[in-house]
């Protein structure tokens, strides 16, 4: 159970560790992009990390970089080609950034410092708790910039079915600068701010 | 059917053969490019995280390996890794300071505004040591804690704060030891003790009992009271000044009840309520 | 030697698995992408149609033109009637692709804007419908389309994104018609 | 005529300098108690050689020399020792004085001096007389002079450099003794020629004091001494060695070295003076030229000041104070030292004594750095001072010192600038203090 | 006699400059251009000033209760209220000529400033700052521009309209003001821009009062002439050089005096540029960055997709102002020599 | 003049226009993590400047050659990070061997560049949406690279300011560099695309 509970909060990948920060701060203008990119990281860690700890043994250690990432890519692959196939809106918002899952440090790094360490069944519940510690700072990270930047929050959105709720007087004239670079990066400060005081206060 | 069989088959092979090259030049590459590395530095990369975030301000876990054990730099850089890689780590160098006992910092010295003379008035930087250049400092008493607090802005792990009467004290439960605070006090009032430490003589004049009193309420008078009525308590008095031997252990709580100016404190009772 | 043999294997395992796999997995979803791209453009076709119809399997590729990349013949009774472009503009975020229809007047049907990066609340405008609507029915030598904006509206706006926007999705549709009067060349 | 002048930084504060006084009533009065401390030099303090009870004359050694670097002290006063006791100096240091009343007879003042001939004396006894006199660097530091005077053996000097710049404001002691004293001055450079064998001798002095230049011109003409006035641009910090000696000569003294590492001594104009007396009179160093003045004193003026004389008797002199003053000060308003009491008395170093009122000090709240640059472009060294002062604030102390904490003067230009009113200099004397402590430490 | 003296470390007096005496000037400094934009543009600009002037010192306050300071009337956050205000179009619909100013001010002090610690710390222009972010979040009621003297009527500002004028011009003006008459139906000269007879931001039209609140400041000496020499001289030169390539006249062609006038640049010039918190700290590096603020300004406001360029380009130039500093040094005394006695 | 404007228009677009860093959200770890100081910045600038415009020309030569003809587009994640991977191990191993001069000024970063998105993020971009040339891919790779030298250079001048400045206590260290960097992120929206399109048409 701590395998999972630590990469929630006290690990969080996003704000306790810093790390996966270009997916986290490009898709999250909009919540709904944010539960995807969650949801595809999630996936693709969970089962990198089963497999590579399934492998752990066999994986000579002068290539188990390029062996991890093969394992790694394959599964961004497989999510990318769903996604562009089951969700195409998605696919298009997300756009780069779900093959750049590749290269989220989080995953290699999960992959290096647990998965390579520990048996299937801790692997994916560590797997699980960071794929959700992410999620949940992408989630947090996107409410905020879309009810800034757009006044709205949208929490679905495939072809005719989209579910979102307008926030009236901010819809109209939204801040945009929140949905643009320079706002993601301002609220992430803030965000990052406000975790550390809460974790030096929880010590 | 069979297209789709074939691409699969192309891309088993195109990709396969792919792995196979590069792992093979990758092998080759580091046989014939290898270079000798410490093993202790390879040994350390293997117990870092390997996140090669670039929290510690080294680049990478294996920068930040070679600078522990090539530069001696301090072992507790890695945030990812927490208190438990910090042990590991120490495990590993045998860095662990032994069995000594764990000394804090403790301010000996008590005097604040109700208790201590000023000399004269000053306008300046609030600084303990920029206060020292003139006429080391404002209080009448020359050995006492300034009370500008240059010792809570060093602390790494903000140990030191005003108590409620606004004097500078240490919190031993946060004090690491690192001495950073004695080395930045102009007075020298900023002692080490154990942390077992039950008292303290709270003061660090050197001067004659009479004129400690009339510059300072609350200054050891070197009455020689502990040391006479108490001669098992380990107390010295040395340069009109008391001290407490801690090697020897004893109740000394009588001590600091008989002491005339009640210097003789509990080093850490101000800190309950933290 | 032995060594490198064996790690080149073992990667080409590793590899071909994963080949296999993603193999298998594109073998599935390719024609589901295939089938929504299809999807996609039958649609935006069908948009731009008042009568008529095109086809969607006919696109024609045009090389070296720095408008019009490709175009869709529209057929009503097996005659050609007018024509479905495919537009590149250049606007404030960088290139646009529209899609245009135009009878064979040069006139202009429907245009839709399709990929962009403009900014939203301003460019993005142009995705909405009234906006290409000022554009709708213009393409004649009689009826220009419009290529400036104070063309179109009383007072002039201060240059900012959109009207680049603007005048990159006027110069396109200005071109797409040149395009088709000049007799698709 | 294009002044000279050092190339960088420099500021120019108010001049205030107030150089009217009488001839006639150039001495203060005579102390009845005299509180001379013991340690009125850099170096070793001296030793004492009296006791609680004794009897001194005039001009009696009551502190010998403890070393090389240190200087002899005598009682400007005759009297008794009635107390030996620590004194805080303005410069901040406790060090042992003695303090005498005032009894029996003035042997030598008020008399007429024998002017005794010293053209026989060899160099090497010369430099004795200075060093038994007590004769110390009345410019301020208070360098043994002596000391200063030993070349190296075979040294060749290049250029003796008298220093007469007084840039401080208020002050004007100097300029009176130049216009009092030229004919001693000469004298006192003619024996420091003798000892030096320097191949030229400038003295520099600022624009404002072109008066006493022309005068020292015609004299040393008169006295058929080879050396030339130079007058250089009224800046402060002019008359500070490095800044001084760039201006004459053009040279830089490299950062950590003395003056003789480019071929420069550089004596103060009142340690000249005091060298004549040393020679000529066989007077040791017991008095000197002190200018009383700010906004809050009443009849602000220079005065010939026996050491020893406490600050409230030499301003009750000067009328008392015509309002309540912010501040007191030993030296000039720029690197002088404020004191808590009135009852410090006037030592060798002493060139000033002010009592400025609120209005001249002019201090306000400080607040944040402003980034403005003034501090850079005052500062004749070359620093980035609002760095300085943020790195030792972060206890960067090292940094600062590679960005250069140890070349800083002090000499305030940077603060008295500061549109924050940072307390620029204290800061880096903190710095400095914190940085030899952890060497010494190491 | 007082019991006790003050002592302080020296140097004992001071030139009598504060931070209190440097900000108020130049808001003094600002005064007449404040009284002509409220004259040209009615009190809806004066409302403007007055919410963005109040809300900087709300949030300076705030600022203050949170990090237990006093710095309210150091005068810098009302500086920057009015620089935000000056900056402001005159005229905003429904209820943005209240949320836009607010939202300038707050970010200017909250983020930009606070956020690094207040006054000294941050390493943008405020000010500048909180304007090109509600430039940015709201460019719809940041582009809407009243006609100087008649209420309710927008038009177009002189480098707008020559810019979107240039776009579909096909008459015969070869400068910028020829074709600004041309396409907007209007007469003016050059006296007129001088004067500020023009649409614009509220601060920026006048530059005839806008010089003078800018001689006052040299005399005062708050402002260097390190930045604004370079800054006009570099501008100028650009300007002359290339700007007559927009109107088909060539090379060495430019409408030096159009550019000058017009677009804020003299506000930006000598209030904006000059911040001292902002500017490098060396005389080196304020000729290096007021330069680069001039050829800046020049690219924004010449090829940029924005009429002006001069708020972007000093807070471009404010990114690089670290940098500039680290590489900008003074000689230290006695250091050349040391140096090359060791070589 | 022609080809001239093309090279400018690629460096000006990589560098500034679409800074990887700054609107495109790339590279973000090693930004935030390797800025304290300048001399790590420079480093890990130049490291990562090298290591882009290698792999913009291999995974250029991969999709074009080998993933195209073969129908095996899909493959592109999988194969261009194996490149990248091998590619940034090549080049340690290499350099570390031949010029251990070099690999004191470069090599402690290269390690951080497998993971460093911006690299397999260019090489996506450039042979994937942009579909450029072989030289052009290069080119923006290169000007890519250049264009993270830039960011992460400014950004650590300002770092260091801001070390020693009095930024209040629960904002000091990542949480200002965010924020600093979203106000840098903020000033570069001045270079849009119309400026590169009026300069080099």
């Amino acid at each position: 159970m701590k395998v999972f509970t630590k990469g929630v909060f006290r690990e969080n990948p996003v704000f306790a560790i810093v790390l996966g920060l270009c997916p986290a701060l490009a898709v999250t203008s909009m919540v709904w992009n944010a539960i995807g990119m969650g949801f595809g990281v999630i996936f693709v860690l969970v089962c990198s990390n089963l497999f590579i700890s399934l492998l752990r043994n066999y994986i000579p250690d002068e290539v188990h970089i390029p062996a991890y990432i093969v394992v790694i890519a394959s599964f961004v692959t497989v999510v990318e080609l769903l996604m562009k196939a089951y969700l195409p809106s998605l696919a298009a918002s997300l756009g780069i950034f779900i093959p750049l899952i590749v290269v989220n440090c989080v995953i290699l790094g999960r992959a290096e410092a647990f998965a390579s360490k520990n048996g299937p069944l801790d692997s994916v519940l560590d797997g699980l708790g960071m794929g959700l510690g992410f999620t949940l700072a992408l989630i947090a990270i996107s409410l905020v910039r879309e009810v800034l930047g757009a006044g709205q929050i949208t929490l679905f959105e495939q072809g005719e079915t989209l579910v979102r709720i307008k926030l009236g007087a901010l819809n109209d004239n939204p801040i945009r600068v929140f949905a643009f670079p320079a706002g993601a990066l301002i609220v992430m400060g803030y965000f990052k701010s406000l975790f550390d005081n809460i974790m030096k206060r929880s010590k | 059917m069979g297209s789709i069989i074939l691409g699969i088959f192309i891309a088993i092979i195109s990709i396969g053969l792919l792995g196979a090259i590069l792992g093979a030049v990758l092998s080759l590459a580091s046989e014939k490019l290898k270079v000798e590395e410490d093993l202790r530095v390879k040994e350390l990369e293997q117990i870092l995280p390997q996140y090669n975030c670039g929290a510690c301000g080294f680049s990478g876990c294996s920068g930040y390996a070679n600078a522990v054990i090539n530069e001696g730099e301090a072992i507790n850089k890695c945030t990812p890794g927490g208190p438990e890689l910090l042990e590991s780590i120490s495990k590993l160098l045998g860095v662990e300071a032994g069995n000594l006992e764990k000394m804090v910092a403790q301010v000996h010295c008590r005097g604040g505004e109700k208790s201590s003379v000023d000399q004269y008035k000053y306008s300046g930087i609030s600084d303990c040591n920029a206060k020292y250049q003139l006429y080391s400092g404002d209080k009448l008493c020359k050995f006492g804690c300034l009370g500008d607090g240059s010792c809570i802005k060093v602390c790494p792990v903000n140990a030191i704060s005003y108590d409620e009467e606004n004097l500078v004290w240490v919190d031993k439960e946060k004090c690491v030891g690192c001495e950073k605070c004695v080395d930045i006090c102009p007075t020298n009032v900023m002692k080490m003790i154990p942390y077992s430490a039950d008292y303290i003589v709270a003061c660090s004049s050197q001067e004659k009992g009479k004129v400690v009193k009339s510059k300072c309420s609350v200054g050891c008078i070197a009455c020689s009271i502990c040391v006479k009525k108490f001669p098992e308590a380990g107390f010295v008095v040395d340069k009109n000044l008391s001290s407490v031997d801690y090697t020897i252990k004893s109740d000394r709580a009588p001590v600091s009840e008989a002491c005339p100016v009640k210097c003789i404190i509990h080093p850490y009772k101000e800190t309950k309520d933290n | 030697m032995n060594k490198t043999i064996n790690m080149a294997i073992k990667l080409l395992v590793i590899c071909s698995a994963a080949a296999f796999v993603l193999g298998v997995v594109n073998s599935l979803t390719a024609p589901e992408i295939k089938k929504l791209e299809e999807e996609a453009k039958v649609k935006v076709l069908g948009e731009l149609l008042v009568k008529g119809k095109a086809d969607p399997a006919k696109e024609i590729f045009v090389e070296n033109n720095e408008y019009v990349s490709s175009y869709f013949e529209i057929v009503d009774n097996g005659t050609v009637i007018g024509d479905i472009l495919y537009l590149k503009a250049k606007g404030y975020g960088g290139m646009m692709t529209l899609m245009a229809s135009y009878d064979s007047n040069g006139d202009l049907i429907g245009s839709v804007l399709m990929n962009n990066s403009e900014t939203p609340g301003f460019g993005k405008k142009a995705e909405k419908p009234d906006y290409m609507n000022k554009f709708k029915g213009r393409g004649s030598d009689s009826n220009p389309l419009p290529l400036f904006k104070y063309q179109v509206e009383e007072e002039i706006d201060t240059v900012t994104g959109a009207t680049i926007t603007f005048m990159g999705v006027s110069s396109a549709l200005k071109k797409g018609s040149d395009f088709v009067k000049g007799g698709l060349k | 005529m294009k002044l000279k002048s050092f190339p960088k930084g420099g500021i120019h504060p108010p001049h205030r300098k107030n150089s009217s006084y009488s001839p006639d009533d150039l001495n203060a009065s005579l102390p009845s108690i005299a509180t001379i401390p013991l340690s009125q030099h850099i170096g070793a303090p001296s030793k004492c050689i009296v006791k609680v009870g004794d009897t001194v004359n005039e001009e009696d050694l009551i502190g010998e020399a403890s070393g090389f670097v240190s200087s002899n002290i005598h009682t400007s006063i005759p009297g008794e020792v009635i107390e030996i006791k620590d004194l805080f100096l303005p410069n901040g240091r406790v060090c042992p004085a003695v303090v005498i009343e005032t009894k029996g007879e003035f042997s030598r003042i008020g008399k007429s001096l024998e002017i005794y001939p010293w053209d026989d004396i060899e160099k090497e006894k010369l430099i004795e007389i200075i060093k038994d006199s007590g004769i110390v660097g009345l410019g301020g530091a208070t360098f043994p002079t002596h000391v200063k005077l030993t070349l190296p053996e075979g040294f060749e000097l290049e250029n003796l450099i008298i220093n007469a710049a007084e840039c401080e404001p208020y002050l004007s002691s100097d300029h009176v003794l130049m216009l009092e004293f030229s004919r001693e001055i000469t004298t006192g450079l003619k024996i420091l020629k003798k000892i030096l064998e320097p191949k030229n001798i400038y003295v520099g002095m600022e624009v404002n004091k072109k008066d006493a230049g022309d005068l020292l011109t015609k004299t040393f003409k008169e006295e058929n001494l080879d050396a030339s006035v130079v007058l250089l641009k009224n800046k402060y910090p002019q008359g500070a060695e490095k800044n001084l000696i760039k201006a004459i000569i053009g040279k830089e003294i490299p950062s950590g070295k003395l003056p003789l590492s480019v071929g420069v001594i550089n004596v103060n104009v009142s340690t000249v003076y005091a060298i004549y007396e040393a020679v000529c009179l066989k007077r040791p160093l017991v008095e000197r030229f002190v200018t009383v003045g700010g906004g809050a004193v009443k009849n602000p003026g220079v005065y010939r000041v026996r050491v020893g004389t406490s600050v409230r008797s030499l301003i009750e002199e000067c009328g008392g104070f015509t309002e309540e003053p912010e501040k007191v000060i030993f030296g000039g308003p720029m690197m002088g030292f404020t004191v808590f009491d009135l009852d410090v008395p006037v030592t060798k170093g002493t060139s000033g004594i002010l009592a400025l009122t609120k209005k001249e000090v002019n201090s306000a709240r400080t607040t944040n750095c402003l980034k403005c640059g003034r501090c850079v472009d005052g500062c004749p060294m070359g620093l980035v001072p609002s760095k300085l002062f943020k790195l030792i604030d972060h206890n960067l102390c090292d940094e600062a010192v590679e960005n250069g904490l140890n070349d800083c003067v002090e000499c305030g230009s940077c603060a008295y600038n500061c549109p924050a009113h940072l307390f620029l200099v204290q800061q880096f004397r903190a710095g400095k203090s914190i940085v030899r402590r952890s060497k010494g430490a190491k | 006699m007082k019991d006790k003296l003050v002592i302080t470390s020296s140097p004992q007096f001071h030139n009598g400059d504060s931070t209190l005496t440097v900000m108020w000037s130049v808001s003094i400094a600002l005064l007449p251009a404040v009284i002509w934009g409220v004259i040209m543009f009615g009190l809806s600009a004066l409302w403007i000033m007055v919410v963005s002037v109040l809300s900087a010192l709300l949030a300076e306050y705030l600022l203050n209760r949170v990090y237990n300071k006093s710095t309210l009337w150091d005068g810098s956050a009302f500086l920057t209220g009015l620089l935000i205000g000056l900056n402001m179009p005159p005229d905003m619909p429904g209820l943005a000529w209240i949320y836009v100013p607010l939202g300038a001010s707050f970010f200017a002090i909250l983020i930009v400033k606070g956020a690094f610690g207040g006054l000294g710390n941050n390493w943008m222009n405020p000010a500048l700052g909180g304007r090109v972010f509600v430039f940015f979040s709201w460019t719809n009621h940041m582009t809407v521009w009243e006609k100087p003297l008649v209420d309710g009527v927008t038009g177009a500002t002189p480098l707008g309209g020559v810019k979107s004028g240039l776009l579909g011009y096909s008459g015969s003006a070869s400068n910028p003001l020829d074709l600004l008459n041309d396409v907007t139906n209007s007469n003016l000269t050059y006296l007129d821009l001088f004067i500020g007879k023009i649409g614009g931001s509220i601060g920026e039209i006048s530059a005839l009062l806008l010089i003078l609140g800018a001689i006052f400041l040299i005399i005062k000496k708050i402002i260097r002439w390190e930045i604004y020499v370079p800054y006009l001289v570099v501008f100028i030169l650009l300007v002359w050089c290339f700007d007559g390539n927009r109107f088909g006249t060539g090379l060495f062609t430019g409408d030096i005096l159009f550019h000058l006038f017009t677009g804020g640049l003299i506000l930006g010039v000598f209030f904006m540029a000059t911040d001292m918190v902002t500017s490098p700290i060396t005389a080196k590096g304020m000729l290096i960055y007021g330069a680069g603020c001039g050829f800046l300004t020049f690219l924004f406001r010449v090829y940029g997709a924005n009429p002006e360029g001069v708020s972007l380009a000093i807070i471009v130039m404010n990114i690089i102002v670290p940098l500039i500093n680290r590489y900008t040094k003074p000689q230290l005394f006695g250091h050349a020599k040391l140096e090359a006695a060791n070589e | 003049m022609g080809v001239f404007a093309e090279i400018i228009g690629i460096l000006v677009t990589y560098v500034l226009v679409s800074n990887v860093i700054l609107t495109q959200f790339l590279g973000l770890c090693p930004f935030i993590g390797v800025s304290k100081n300048s001399e790590s910045a420079i480093g890990m600038g130049f490291a990562v400047t090298f290591v882009m415009t290698l792999a913009t020309m291999f995974t250029w030569m991969l999709y074009n050659w080998l993933l195209v003809p073969a129908g095996l587009e899909f493959l592109k994640v999988i194969s261009f990070i194996l490149v990248i991977a091998s590619l940034v191990q090549f080049v340690e191993m290499f350099v570390k061997k031949n010029s251990p001069a070099l690999y004191r000024a470069l090599g402690i970063y290269l390690p951080l560049i497998t993971t460093n998105c911006a690299v397999m993020g260019i090489a996506l971009l450039v042979v994937e949406v942009e579909k450029m040339s072989l030289f052009n891919s290069v080119l923006a790779g290169f000007s890519a690279g250049i264009g993270f030298l830039v960011a992460i250079l400014l950004m650590s001048a300002i770092r260091e300011q801001l070390e020693i400045e009095f930024v209040p206590k629960g904002l000091k260290g990542a949480p200002i560099a965010f924020i600093s960097a979203g106000l840098m992120a903020m000033a570069f929206m001045a270079f849009d695309k119309a400026l590169l399109m009026n300069l080099v048409g």
